[in-house]
This record gives structure tokens, C-alpha cells and sequence, in this order.
């Protein structure tokens, strides 16, 4: 191989079958795992551990157990800070230093060399980036729609990142920022739970012209949408937001990705995930001569197909056809 | 991730058949017992339960009645919101312990309302993202 | 027997043991009452339990498995309200409502027929004994020291028993309350500790003098007296509480009683509590015609002697001989 | 049982010398651990701590430095008072994991100020007795 990307899959991807299969567990994830011949994976904590942000020393060791069984090894630990937890505060820079020490101490429990950081606010870095290297743990904060990598804010974190000299923060962009368009599965969700199309097509025409969230909602109870085209308007404008690729957006983040997060929502059987510019992604990454994962992180659990290994399986085919073909026009070229 | 009101699609989790069951204390039925599980993809604090609310065939039932019991605890539902230390995680099953005197034998409507604050999705200060839980079915009740 | 009085033990006893040897546990105590032919006891749930004032299942049932190894029977619950456990304000009677029903459902597993109720305000004794009638399960106010059956608060809470009408409401008297000196062993602890000895005797000799626990606090630091001093003033005035026995008041609590806290501090080689008139006491429960248990409490180990064991076996023999005694003296009288 | 002031005698299980040992990451020393029990003669809920310090040497340490555990969770003092789901048991030792970058190996001198609400022992609103778990003991460490 020329290029030097590896692969993982973040068992976020088994979230359907976690959230509705009282007895889906690790074994479960692992056996499709081995299954795809992948060793790294990602965990969220919050997710899939019981106690949180402190998983107890039994849960632990029941993973790595397991790990063991199946070979597999926990790559990185899917962190985040609840800053919203407490009910009469939004969390102190003191207590998020302390939750951020919360996830180190799970990460290095796990062996995990990575955390996906999520919430750490810009001015935190540096001082994050001191406790990183205490646990030898490089924290990587997610750039994740609706967030576009050209945004302020993401190029001011950048700028963070950059003036702390520090090898331990760095970024991971999740391939969610780069929907182009809305997946058909979400627009037939909507209308399964009885959306009026007229309204969905005038949110998805409209949702760059300018309106905000609010302004929208307020349109769309005007046409006569309610409870449904409002939780359409929330996703789309929300996590499942789209816009034209910010390629230019994504080079500037390349220099500071530690891994990325391989977001996708459906790939067909032609193999291709028709919302997201996969080929274009891969070969800024390789271009930037990038070594390290792409960590596959499905998320079409949200359309209820029930998929997740053969979707999980395609996303590794595509990556791998892109990435050969990137290959042998460098060589081509050469 | 930041979006501000969320429904997901495992509704049929939330209400739980097997642990909807009367309560009996010495031969008499003092409540009934209702197994509840999260409609989200992660667990959350029990702290960021903003709303909880119970209707029994289209009757809501009083607050004082109601003990959410969750990792072998007992709270008031005025007590949820001061709980940031108690994780209600995905697998793990809150049961709602309701002193009415239990329910017939047969069919009931269960409406539950339930709504989260979403901890990390934060807009500005004190505002979050909204995860509505809250679920409905007709649930059979054996004494 | 003529008298109808049966024996238990509180595992309140075995304090020293349980928090200065981490091994110490239901087994020991366990054993000690089947070498004492116990088989009721009494056990104080925020003492024993893990978990307080939820036990777990596990708890629960580890305690019934050994329960029935050794062949003994939880007849009390200890419970109390832990009205100050909230940092920004004092339980609401909803709270205490909330709290007893906790101690109902733990002592309704235990399979107790009694709760020793403690911190239960006055007026919520009727709505406390509806629950109490749930459960089927007796709750027993204490009358504990510094409290005296006579002060008006305890003739109050008599008043709302009375008025509740309900069977499942009543007193457990501790004999604590008629500790008439202060045992030496209390005095020498203070002098161990570096009190002075003449600040003591005022101390002990102004008990009942007019003073308050602060002006004579007031007063012991004009003399010179510190910490140990201050200590001593607050169990004298407190827990370790001393004055005449108020005899007639214990008359007024006989017809309430549920069965009794049998407190002791200490029992000499004759076999005689010489700070509490047993003698006097159980010649009045013997006369109202009371059915049913006296609980042997040891609470010498203030003193820190070890000696639990051979003190309550001293307890049991005093009560039977005085029980005994008052029987010689019943028939002959016949 | 109203006692305004108590400390019993069960001071020397309070520091737990077994548990004082320093806490290592990547073979740097970062901190020690301090396994505290309650001189008391029964559990209390964590948010009855009204006072918690710890001093080295003659030093106190500053209090964002320490971590309070108990019960497989970790908190820090400033959030004690809110806790009050979370019981301290007899049986249970509470961990200060103290971020201080360690102790050199050999004897130290641990200045433990602990004090407690006793939250059943009421003389007026929010009046408490309180009862005295502090300690002070020479400890060895080892590397
Ligand atoms: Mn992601
Ligand atoms: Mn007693």
C-alpha cells in the first residue's frame, strides 16, 4: 500500500441493535468485527457503558476481556462534556477540566491512544492539551456538522490548536459535515411519520435561503406544518444538516487531524454514499500524506433499516476502491 | 450533533410489557410498577430530566405518587432535577413505582410523557437540546 | 414464666468490632447471639447497610441467607429520619413521609414486625401510622435521652398516639433516658483524653444547676477548660445525659410501649448497671402487664473495652434475675 | 442522641495506610491517594461533609487538586454538599486521589480535617450536631 490509512469502525454503527436487542452486546459487536477483519474499533462512553463518566472497574474489565476473546483493540474513546448536566449551572472551565480527566482516566483504563474530545470550549485547549500529555492520550475534537470547517469558530480552534505547540490536541472531522444534500431515507422517514411533502421540499429548497431554525418553524406552522416538519426542520438544520462541501474548509483542518470520522448515512449496492463526496474526502487525506485511521462511523441506524453489518461492510469496500484507484492514478501519473 | 428537538425511533422500548406489574403489600394492591427505558442512543444524567408525566387511561396521575426508582435508589420526581450523579444508561431500565392502588386486571392506555435535556447540546447558556422520550401503548396488566 | 417478656439483642452492640475490624461482619454477630441463645435482633439500617436508605437486593438477601444459617430473626428495624441530609434545607414533611415509607419497604423485606422510629415530628404521627398499617409493620418512637418521658414534647407525641387510634404507632422507651450518674468509665475517658478533673466535677456537679450546654461551656472556659472539656459538656448534656430517674413519666409511656431499648453502659462482676435503676424499671413494665420483647442495647463501647460479648450476656442474666426476682415476689404475695 | 459535638474513638481506621500510595501515569508520578474512613459509628450521605481538608507535612493542599471517590465515582469538594444519594457506609472507605504530583517514599505527616453534619440530630432549622472524623497520623509511602 502506498498510502498509510488504516481502518476501524466505531461500534456507534451497532446502534439500532444496542438500543432495541435488551441482550445486543459487545460479544455481538465484536463477532462483526472479526467478521470485517477489523481490529481498532471506537466506544462511546456514554453510550455503552452503564455508569458514566465512570464506568465502574467491573465494566472495564469486561470489556478488555472481551477484547482479548475477540482480538480487538479500543482505538479511541468517543468522550464528550455534558456541560448541560447540572440543572443549575452550565458547567464551570474547572468542572470541564475535570470531566475531560474523567474520559482520560476511562481512555487509559481501555488503552486507547485516542479521544474523540466533543464540547471542550477553544479557550480550554492549551490546559487540555497539558492533562492529555500527563495520560500520554492525544485528544482529538470533533469537527461535526452542523459545524462546517470554514466556520469561525472551527478555524479560532484551529488557531488554538496550533498556538499550543502541543502533539496531544488535535481534531477529528466527522464526513457528516459534508452532506450535500438530504438522504431519500430521511425525507421517507418524515413522510412515514406523516409529513406533508409539499412543506419537506419547501424546507429543503429553502434551507440555505437564508431562514434560521426559528424563522423557518415559523413559516412552515404558517403553511400549516406541525410536530413532524418541525423535528424535520431541527434535523436539517440540525445533525443531518447539508450544504455544498466545504473542501477548501476541510485542507485548512487536515494539518491538525490526529483521525477521522468515517460518518456515513447509506451506501447502495453500487457501493457509493451518494450524499457525501467520499472520493474527493479520501484524496485531500491522502494528498496531505495523512497516516493513521478512518474510523467508520455508520449512522443510518436513523432510517431503521436494521444494516448495520452490510452497511458497515460496503463503507470499508468503498474506502478501499477509492483508495486503490487514488493509487493507481499516482502511479499512472508517476 | 447540535439539534434541538429529537425524537428518535425506538419508541417501542420506553413502555416496558414485562415489568408492568401491580404492586401488593400483605394480600393488598397499593400501587403498580412501570419499567421505563430511554428512547435515545446514549444514556443520560437523571438530572436532565426536565419533564415526567404518567396518564392512566387519559388520567394524569399526581406527582407525590410516584417513586422513579434507578440504581437501586429511590426519588421523588421533584428530586430528579438535583440527580447528576446518577447515570441512566441505555441498557438499564428506570422503573416507576406509582401508589394508586394498582390498576384492574386488563388493558390499560399508558401515556408517558417524557422529556430530556440533551447535556452536550448546548446553545447558549442554560439553553439545550430537547429529547422527547415520551411514549404510548396499551399495555396489559395481570394481577 | 408468669411474665410474658422475651429477649432480643441489637447488633447496635457489637459497634466497636463492626467499625475497628474490617472483617467483622453479620457472621460474628450472628454467632455471638446463638451462643447467647438470641434469636431476635435488632439492626440499625444507616449502620449496616451499603446502601442507605435503599439496601440493595443484594444486601438484603446476603443478611436473610445468613438470617436463616444461623437460625435468628430480624425483629426490629432501625430507622430514623436523616432530616439534615439535604444541604439547602431540612426535610419537608413530604420528604419524611418519603423516608419512613423507605424504612417501611427495607424492614418489609427484613421481615420485621416492628421499626424503631426516630426523628418523626409530632404532628405527622397519624399520617405515619396509615402507612405503618400498609406494610403491616409497627413503628416504636423512641423516648431517648436527653429527652425525659415526663417533658411536655414526649407527653405531646403520647397525645397524637392516643388521637391516631391506630395499633401500629407507639414508644420504644430507651433506657438511656434514666441514667441517673455518670458511669466513671465516661469520666475517665475525658481525663484519658486531658480534661481536668476539677473542671470535670463542676462540670458534672452543675448538670442540673440552671446551666445551658453554652453558658456552661461560657463558664468551663473562664476556668481554663478546651476541646476535651467542651466534648464532655456536649455528651453530659447529651447522649450521656444524667438526672433522678423520672419513674412516674415511664408510668405515662407503659400503655404506648412496643417493646423497649434495654441501653446499658455497663455491667460489673455482680452482675448490676449501676447508673440505670433496672431493677425499678422492669418491676413497672412487669406491672402494666406488657407482651412482648426487652432489646438488650449496649452502648459501652464508648468506653472502648471490646467487651461486648460478655457484657450483654451480663445484661440478659440481670434482667432474667431480676424478672425472676419480681416473680418470687408476685407469688409469695399471692 | 442529640450531641451537638462528638468525635469517638475509632480514629485510627480514618487514615487507611493500606490505601496511601501514590498514583503513577506513564511512569510519572502525579499524585498519591489518601483512603479515608468515617470515625462514626454509622454511614452518613456524602453530602453531610461540611468540612474536608487535608494537610501534608504542615502544607494544605489546594482543594481543586483533590478528588473525593466513593462509590465508583469521583467528584470534587466543592460538589460534596449535593450528594446527598450517595452514602458513606462504615464498611466503605472514601478515596482523596490528590493531584499534587506525589510523595517522595518514606513518612509523612497527613493532617486529615474532616467534619460532618449529623443529619438525624436536629436542634433547630438547618441547626445539626456534628461530629468530629478529623485525624492526624505519620504514614510511610513507598515507590
Ligand atoms: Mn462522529
Ligand atoms: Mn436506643
Amino acid at each position: 500500500m502506498q498510502h498509510d490509512i488504516d481502518f476501524g469502525v466505531s461500534l456507534y454503527g451497532f446502534t439500532q441493535q444496542w438500543c432495541e436487542n435488551k441482550d445486543y452486546g459487545f460479544d455481538d459487536m465484536f463477532k462483526e468485527l472479526n467478521r470485517l477483519g477489523i481490529k481498532k474499533f471506537e466506544i462511546v462512553g456514554s453510550q455503552m457503558f452503564n455508569n458514566y463518566p465512570n464506568p465502574t472497574e467491573e465494566e472495564i474489565n469486561h470489556l478488555l476481556a472481551l477484547c482479548k476473546k475477540y482480538d480487538v483493540e479500543p482505538f479511541s474513546y468517543g468522550g464528550g462534556i455534558d456541560a448541560g448536566k447540572y440543572s443549575d449551572h452550565d458547567m464551570t472551565d474547572q468542572e470541564i477540566i475535570a470531566e475531560v480527566t474523567f474520559e482520560l482516566m476511562t481512555a487509559y483504563k481501555l488503552g486507547c491512544k485516542y479521544i474523540r474530545g466533543f464540547g471542550i470550549p477553544t479557550h480550554l485547549v492549551k490546559e487540555v492539551a497539558r492533562f492529555a500529555e500527563f495520560y500520554n492520550i492525544k485528544i482529538a475534537i470533533e469537527v461535526h456538522a452542523p459545524s462546517r470547517p470554514s466556520d469561525p469558530k472551527v478555524q479560532e480552534l484551529i488557531q488554538q490548536i496550533k498556538e499550543s505547540g502541543s502533539s496531544f490536541i488535535g481534531l477529528v472531522p466527522d464526513f457528516g459535515c459534508f452532506v450535500e444534500r438530504p438522504n431519500p431515507f430521511v425525507l421517507q422517514r418524515y413522510i412515514g411519520l406523516g409529513a406533508n411533502e409539499a412543506i419537506l421540499n419547501f424546507i429543503v429548497e429553502n434551507r440555505h435561503n437564508g431562514y434560521t431554525e426559528e424563522s423557518i418553524w415559523q413559516k412552515v406552522q404558517e403553511m400549516g406544518g406541525g410536530q413532524t416538519e418541525k423535528l424535520a426542520i431541527s434535523e436539517l438544520f440540525g445533525y443531518l444538516s447539508f450544504a455544498p462541501a466545504d473542501l477548501e474548509g476541510f485542507k485548512s483542518l487536515l494539518p491538525w487531524c490526529l483521525y477521522f470520522h468515517g460518518k456515513f448515512y447509506h451506501i447502495d449496492e453500487n457501493g457509493v454514499e451518494t450524499t457525501i463526496p467520499y472520493q474527493q474526502l479520501l484524496k485531500l487525506i491522502v494528498e496531505s500524506g495523512f497516516k493513521g485511521v478512518i474510523m467508520t462511523e455508520y449512522e443510518g441506524h436513523c432510517f431503521y433499516l436494521n444494516d448495520a453489518p452490510e452497511q458497515i461492510k460496503r463503507h470499508l469496500q468503498m474506502e478501499r476502491n477509492i483508495l486503490s484507484q487514488l493509487e493507481v492514478k499516482r502511479i499512472s501519473t508517476v | 450533533m447540535p439539534t434541538k428537538f429529537l425524537k428518535l425511533g425506538f419508541d417501542d422500548r420506553v413502555l416496558c410489557e414485562r415489568s408492568f406489574r401491580n404492586i401488593y403489600l400483605n394480600g393488598n394492591r397499593v400501587g403498580f410498577n412501570l419499567g421505563v427505558n430511554l428512547n435515545y442512543y446514549r444514556g443520560l444524567h437523571v438530572s436532565c430530566i426536565e419533564r415526567l408525566e404518567v396518564k392512566v387511561n387519559g388520567e394524569t396521575i399526581p406527582e407525590y405518587l410516584i417513586l422513579f426508582c434507578i440504581n437501586g435508589k429511590k426519588f421523588s420526581v421533584s428530586q430528579l432535577k438535583d440527580l447528576f450523579a446518577e447515570f441512566w444508561s441505555i441498557k438499564n431500565t428506570a422503573h416507576l413505582e406509582i401508589y394508586n392502588y394498582g390498576l384492574p386486571e386488563g388493558k390499560h392506555d399508558i401515556a408517558l410523557t417524557l422529556e430530556l435535556r440533551i447535556p452536550y447540546m448546548k446553545f447558549a447558556p442554560r439553553t439545550y437540546g430537547a429529547v422527547d422520550s415520551s411514549a404510548h401503548k396499551k399495555m396489559t396488566i395481570l394481577n
